[in-house]
């Protein structure tokens, strides 16, 4: 197993499209590192990049230590699992899973060995003598998965594999997953753009946007310091409510002042000016009593999505901007009703609101390892 | 969707396989383009050996503009096309349509109709042609059955008549593969667009006219542009189809520039007239592709 | 193909005209199928009947036209002439062209855009406009009635036509199954032997039909450049039947059935694969 | 049938210019022909080239035989050539333009010699001596240019009027009298429904009837010298009397116009018409009483003169003619060949197979020519005295062509015969003028010692051919 490492890394298309830019970021040895973003953010390319399908424009790539950036794919030594498994419709299962190793002209007894422990473990014996197109949704996932096992790689680039299951498969295959990474112990980069799938599997996450990177970062990290608006909006569901307005500075005490909310909020030594101020979800308290006051806001109930151990319930406020918090179940709440919502204060984010850059840090002390730009 | 090869040999790896193919194009199409060029500025003829091979400028294109036969040629050649472009495009869509709906006997009628485009123009040619002989063609019977006829025609006599068969064997031959682009134009149509129509109440006269017809407009105009340069090249139908006769009257340009060429080995002079065709088509060609702004598929890259 | 357009279509409000339409199609399909009919018909009857009184039902059956075709017409040699030119042409137009199409498809370099067009315009190019040269060309080789000599005109509109169907259809399988392969560590030319080409081999049959049947019935050049009987193609020889005197439409009329049953049948065997060949790579929105 | 051998003599030279790929698949295709000649050095080999179908394919392979038997050192190879003239034609100019050896006898139709000979394509033959006289003047004449014979007639061709004699007792002295025995014979209750059929496609068979009209009436296409003749009046009103056939007397059916010889045989044979214009290999097909419904009631005669001052019976002239590749390798050994299939005991024997007419006026007089030919030989050597070369010049295909086009215009009523014929003369001389041909007659005729014969006026060959 061995280490993937990104150097400033350029990509640029002959059309201008940009896909990565400057852009330094490792998967550490017997890591499952995450690549989530929009799409467009350039998750995939970076992904094409590792694994010698794309050349850089610029910069460096190293898989271990040994510089792979000229090198073409098939001298990587990686394997790959692609969104659509591009099972070579024409073999049989077990030519898919020994591909590999024929091109690398294992011996014979190897290749039928390992072609068979690898089916064992997946649950692929019976399935052997098959064509792709005779297999289900989930069995071609495992001979994908299967495929990319076999060869004992140095690591492992997942291509949104799970995107083509439907929800109960994705929910299985994930665990079955993070089952694997923890037995292979192996390298693996996985791309999704589907953030608690990111939340879930990632040792750490990187999140891209538009061929930048915007955070890399444990799945905790991320969700409770989010190293920017966009992070902290992309991360987590429903997404983080953002109200726009002032901070100002009183002495030691510092607050923030949008259209319809004024809060307190801890100071930094910095902080000023035009801000956002993030709260999740969950930090937004929906009473019914005519509290008023700071942290406390006015709107009427929109729509009330009921989840069974929650609800989500989508408020319009004054000014015409929506808030999004979550409530328990109970007391239950109806549309058109007029409520006051309350802001928790340990929920609170500020973000610059030209760089989008976070402001404030709270009490406990995180300190991310590595962070983005 | 661009892809890796090793430091960017990918473009010589590009070239060297597309050069045996492009090579041989060039070699025997390209090459004797221009030589054509070279052979329509000098005076050729291989029957009359005393004669040389002298150069004469531009008298071979001189005589091209004041031969009456080649302008009643090309007056032929664009009332061929115009007429039995016309035809086949309506059959063709009316055909298209057809196909594309499902009814018994669908896969019937699109391998029927395809016969006759896979057949050899000859044997279309060949067959229209017996069919319109004046002595047991069944045309003139058929025709005198019906009481159409007084009694049978010599269909092969007037330019008028002539174009009957000629025509139709163009379109009986040619309408399938119309048909077929069309098809596959109306197949790239998105079905939702119909739902949504229906639900709205629209008739299928309506459909037709604002939902397949407008999206369809590229597919029209490419069959435009493969059918109008084809029949510009028509040739093996009319040559035994009729000869270009009665007379010269249904005489396209590439018979009459094959008469010169091979009938009367003229070669400075029917090289000329290749020429001129040449550049007709090209003209053609860059006429459509820019004034209509049709977009050839194929080049994604 | 068997779309939900057609249901809606149906379902829609074509039922008043379902009559009209259903009348129109049967016209068109008589239309289309009666020649045949009639040539069949009109083959199998003798002469003298033919000239007579023409009717449509065969009155009386003979063989004598295809015994003649056979026989003293020697139709075997143009059938065999056609099958050497024709296949010939194909296979060298798949290799060669394959590898080109496989460039055009899957490659990425400059150039690849000017050289599609210009494939294309070579499509469009009248034939007649290098007959000249080619045959100044091919008579100074010796090559006038000769097999390459009508092999190397056919490339002309063969090879075009072959890179341009293959490419479309090379686009149209999934690249990341070579992506994948390439992972797995395949060379190009091991992802392009193992992998791209053993699928492509449909299109390959699909473009090889094309490209045979284009050759099997093309006219202009081996009208041209062949002179005798030893040499003529198929068409060529039915052509040419009217011979010093006589018009033998018995004759010509089973030539014309023995020429046309088996692009026919290849045409109802493969028709689907055909009707993708042709509009792959022809039309694209 | 015969041994097929490629007609493409030397093919993998010169190909350094040609890139590797398509060397490849020359090569590869190369192996397709196949078969190179492989010669004894010790014998002459010869190749023959003509029509070799049917009856007359087995004859050809006959003499030749026979020839080699008392030549052993010569070998015959025969090789097989279009039927259609214009294609023999063009695969003849093909090869003798790359100056190919072979063939190394040519068949020629009667039209092409003076394009050959002028071309310098095949070579003079009087420096063998042939004994030009021992044939009809006409069939030499049609095979000599700029005084020099260059190929001997094999058999000849000649135009006949073929006529009901169950109709019409008394063969028509004059085209006026023809019109009216076919109107009276049609007019008859179960008369034929056709008075005349003739060649009126538009190919060279148009020409060969025109030009027996033409005669007919005293009109030709070129004079004496050369001048471009056919726009004047005799010719118009021959040019007028075959349309008035078609649309005014309406003894010809329209579809004539797209006939060549067989449709016009079938008609005749079938009963429908009282005359018809053919050469005379129908005489044989249609006294097959299995076949013909005419069997045994038709007889042929010459064409009539029109009866207009000047006029004259004519009949055009066809036939092959042998001549020697002016590149061939052993022209002695092809003289002597050409000199034994144009000998009296070959002509004769021809004539018995094929029913071919010979060319040598001796024949005639032989009883066994009387078995051998359909029509009494007395008559055919009448036909062939009356015969008359189509213009003798080295661009007659051309002028055919216009003429074609011209007549058929006409004919069609596209345009009225003075105009059709003043666009074929205006036509025709602007090709004379493009060619350099007046200076190549003048020379001609000036070392011509026979006094005008190239100009060829009315009287001019046709061969069946197309």
């Amino acid at each position: 197993m061995a280490r993937i490492a990104l150097e400033h890394v350029d990509k640029t298309y002959p059309n201008g499209y940009v896909a990565a830019r400057d852009l330094s970021l490792e998967a550490m040895d017997g890591e499952l590192l995450v690549l989530v973003g929009p799409s467009g953010s350039g998750k995939s390319t970076v992904l094409r990049l590792m694994a010698g399908l794309e050349r850089v424009s610029d910069g460096v790539i190293r898989i271990g230590e040994r510089d792979v950036t000229d090198l073409p794919p098939q001298q990587r030594d990686i394997a790959m699992v692609f969104q659509n498994y591009a099972l070579y419709p024409h073999m049989t299962v077990r030519e898919n899973l020994a591909f590999g190793l024929n091109i690398r002209k294992q011996p014979r007894a190897l290749i039928d060995e390992r072609v068979g422990a690898v089916a064992a473990s997946l649950g692929l014996d019976a399935l052997l003598d098959r064509k792709p197109a005779q297999l289900s949704g989930g069995q071609r996932q495992r001979v994908a998965l299967g495929r990319a096992i076999v060869r004992e790689p140095l690591a492992f680039l997942f291509d949104e594999p799970l995107s083509n299951l439907d929800a109960q498969l994705r929910v299985e295959t994930r665990v079955e997953l993070s089952r694997l990474h923890r037995k292979l112990g192996a390298t693996m980069v996985y791309v999704t753009h589907d953030q608690s799938e990111a939340l879930t599997l990632g040792d750490r996450i990187a999140v891209l946007k538009e061929g930048v990177l915007q955070q890399v970062a444990t799945p905790m990290e991320l969700y409770d310091q989010p190293a920017n608006k966009f992070v902290a909006g992309f991360i987590g569901s429903p997404a983080m409510n953002f109200f726009k307005g002032v901070l100002t500075r009183d002495g030691d005490a510092c607050e923030f002042r949008g259209v319809d909310l004024v809060t307190p909020v801890p100071c930094e030594p910095t902080s000023g000016g035009a801000v956002f101020l993030g709260v999740r979800p969950q930090h937004l308290e929906i009473t019914s009593d005519n509290a008023t006051g700071e942290g406390t806001l006015k709107g009427e109930v929109g729509v009330v999505e009921p989840m069974g151990n929650e609800q989500i319930v989508y408020v319009t406020l004054p000014g015409g901007e929506r808030a999004v918090a979550i409530a328990p179940v109970r007391p239950r709440i109806t549309a058109g009703e007029r409520v006051t919502i309350r802001v928790r204060p340990e929920g609170l984010h500020l973000f610059d609101a030209i760089s989008g850059r976070r402001i404030t840090r709270f009490d406990w002390p995180l300190t991310p390892k590595r962070s983005g730009h | 969707m661009k892809k890796i090869s090793r430091l960017g040999n990918e473009a010589r790896l590009g070239w060297t396989l597309v050069a045996p193919a492009l090579i041989v194009i060039g070699l025997i199409a390209i090459f004797p383009l221009g030589w054509t060029v070279w052979e329509s500025l000098h005076l050729h003829e291989l029957r009359m050996p005393w004669l040389g091979q002298p150069f004469i400028g531009l008298a071979n294109y001189v005589e091209i503009a004041n031969d009456p036969r080649f302008w009643g040629a090309l007056g032929h050649t664009a009332f061929f096309t115009v007429v039995s472009i016309s035809l086949e495009l309506l059959i063709g869509l009316f055909l298209a349509l057809a196909m594309n709906r499902v009814f018994r006997g669908r896969g019937f009628v699109r391998a029927a109709v395809l016969v006759p485009w896979a057949i050899p123009t000859v044997v279309a040619a060949l067959l229209w042609r017996f069919i319109f002989e004046s002595e047991g063609g069944i045309a003139n019977a058929l025709l005198v059955d019906a009481h159409i006829l007084r009694q049978p025609m010599v269909w092969f006599i007037e330019a008028a008549t002539a174009w009957v068969p000629v025509i139709l064997a163009d379109v009986w031959k040619t309408t399938p593969f119309v048909a077929l682009l069309l098809l596959a134009g109306l197949q790239n149509i998105d079905l939702s667009l119909y739902e949504a129509a229906a639900v709205d109440g629209a008739n299928a006269w309506w459909q037709l006219r604002h939902i397949t017809l407008p999206l369809l407009k590229p597919a029209i105009l490419v069959t435009l542009i493969f059918r109008t340069l084809d029949g510009f090249r028509v040739f093996d139908l009319i040559y035994v189809l009729t000869g270009g006769g009665p007379g010269t009257s249904t005489e396209p340009v590439a018979l009459y520039t094959f008469n010169a060429l091979l009938q009367n080995l003229r070669f400075g002079y029917g090289s000329a007239l290749s020429v001129v065709i040449f550049a007709i088509t090209f003209g053609l060609a860059l006429l459509y592709v820019r004034g209509l702004g049709v977009r050839l598929g194929g080049d994604e890259a | 193909m068997e779309s939900g357009a057609s249901r809606v279509a149906q379902r829609g409000q074509f039922r008043a005209g379902k009559w009209i339409f259903a009348g129109a199609l049967v016209v068109l399909m008589l239309f289309t199928l009666f020649p045949f009919y009639w040539a069949i018909v009109a083959s199998l009857t003798p002469d003298a009947a033919l000239f007579r009184n023409p009717s449509l039902w065969p009155h009386q059956i003979i063989g004598d036209h295809y015994r003649a075709l056979f026989g003293d017409r020697d139709f075997i040699t143009p059938i065999r002439n056609s099958l050497i030119v024709a296949g010939t042409t194909t296979i060298f137009c798949l290799a060669v062209g394959t590898l080109a199409a496989y460039a055009l498809a899957r490659l990425d370099f400059k150039g690849k855009a000017p050289i599609m067009a210009f494939i294309l315009a070579v499509t469009m190019f009248p034939q007649i406009s290098i007959v000249s040269p080619l045959y100044l060309l091919l008579r100074s080789l010796h090559l006038i009635d000769t097999y390459p000599g009508l092999i190397m005109p056919y490339m002309t509109f063969a090879m075009p036509l072959t890179v341009w169907v293959l490419t479309g259809s090379i686009r149209q399988i999934p690249r990341d199954l070579e992506e994948a392969a390439h992972v797995d560590g395949a060379t190009r030319r091991q992802s392009f032997t193992k992998i791209l080409l053993p699928l492509a081999v449909p299109s390959l049959a699909t473009t090889g039909i094309l490209t045979f049947i284009y050759c099997w019935n093309e006219f202009l050049f081996a009208l041209s450049f062949t002179l005798g009987p030893e040499r003529q193609t198929v068409p060529v020889a039915i052509a040419l039947f009217r011979g010093q005197y006589q018009v033998p439409w018995g004759e010509i009329l089973a030539a014309a059935v023995v020429a046309t049953a088996p692009v026919a049948a290849m045409v109802l065997f493969f028709q689907r694969r055909i009707v993708q060949g042709l509009t792959a790579g022809a039309v694209k929105g | 049938m015969l041994p097929a051998r490629t007609p493409s003599p030397s093919f993998p030279v010169r190909f350094s210019s040609l890139s590797k790929p398509l060397l490849v698949l020359i090569g590869v295709a190369g192996i397709f022909l196949g078969c190179a000649r492989a010669s004894k050095s010790h014998e002459t080999v010869l190749t023959f080239s003509g029509s070799a179908l049917g009856a007359e394919g087995t004859l050809v392979a006959k003499q030749l035989k026979d020839f080699m038997r008392l030549n052993p050192g010569i070998r015959v190879e025969l090789q097989r050539t279009p039927d259609d003239a214009s294609q023999r034609h063009q695969l003849y100019v093909q090869w003798l333009n790359a100056r190919v050896g072979n063939p190394d006898i040519l068949q020629l139709d009667v039209v092409w010699t003076p394009e050959f000979a002028a071309a310098g394509w095949v070579l003079p033959l009087d420096r063998f001596g042939p004994a030009s006289s021992e044939f009809f003047p006409a069939t030499i004449v049609a095979n000599t240019w700029a005084g020099r014979l260059y190929a001997l007639p094999w058999f000849a061709d000649v135009g006949l009027l073929y006529r009901r004699t169950d109709l019409v007792p008394r063969e028509p002295a004059t085209l006026h009298e023809l019109v009216t025995d076919a109107q009276q014979a049609m007019a008859r209750p179960g008369g034929p429904r056709f008075g005349i059929v003739w060649q009126g496609a538009r190919y060279e068979g148009l020409i060969t009837g025109f030009v027996e009209y033409l005669g007919a009436f005293g009109g030709r296409i070129l004079d004496d010298s050369g001048r471009v003749v056919v726009n004047q009046p005799a010719a118009v009103r021959a040019l007028q009397f075959m349309r008035d056939e078609l649309y005014a007397s309406q003894i010809a059916p329209l579809d004539v116009l797209t006939w060549h010889e067989e449709e016009a045989r079938f008609a005749f044979q079938n009963g429908t018409s009282v005359f018809m214009r053919n050469w005379p290999y129908a005489v044989g097909a249609m006294s097959d009483k299995t076949q013909s419904r005419v069997a045994g009631k038709f007889a042929v005669s010459p064409i009539p003169a029109s009866g207009d001052p000047g006029g004259h019976s004519t009949a055009t002239l066809g036939g092959a003619q042998l001549a020697i590749n002016a590149y061939s390798e052993s022209p002695a050994a092809a003289y002597k060949l050409i000199a034994y299939l144009t000998a009296p005991q070959q002509m004769l024997e021809r004539a018995q197979a094929v029913g071919q007419y010979p060319t040598r006026q001796s024949l005639y007089s032989d009883p066994r020519l009387r078995t051998a030919i359909a029509i009494p030989p007395e008559d055919a050597r009448r036909a062939i005295e009356s015969a008359t070369p189509r213009p003798v010049t080295p661009i007659y295909t051309e002028l055919s062509e216009i003429l074609q086009i011209e007549l058929h215009r006409a004919l069609v009523r596209q345009a009225e015969p003075q105009d059709a014929l003043n666009s074929a003369a205006s036509r025709i001389n602007a090709l004379i003028d493009r060619t350099g041909m007046r200076k190549l007659m003048s020379a001609a005729r000036q070392t011509t010692d026979v006094p005008d014969t190239a100009g060829a006026g009315a009287p001019l060959p046709a061969d069946r051919s197309q």
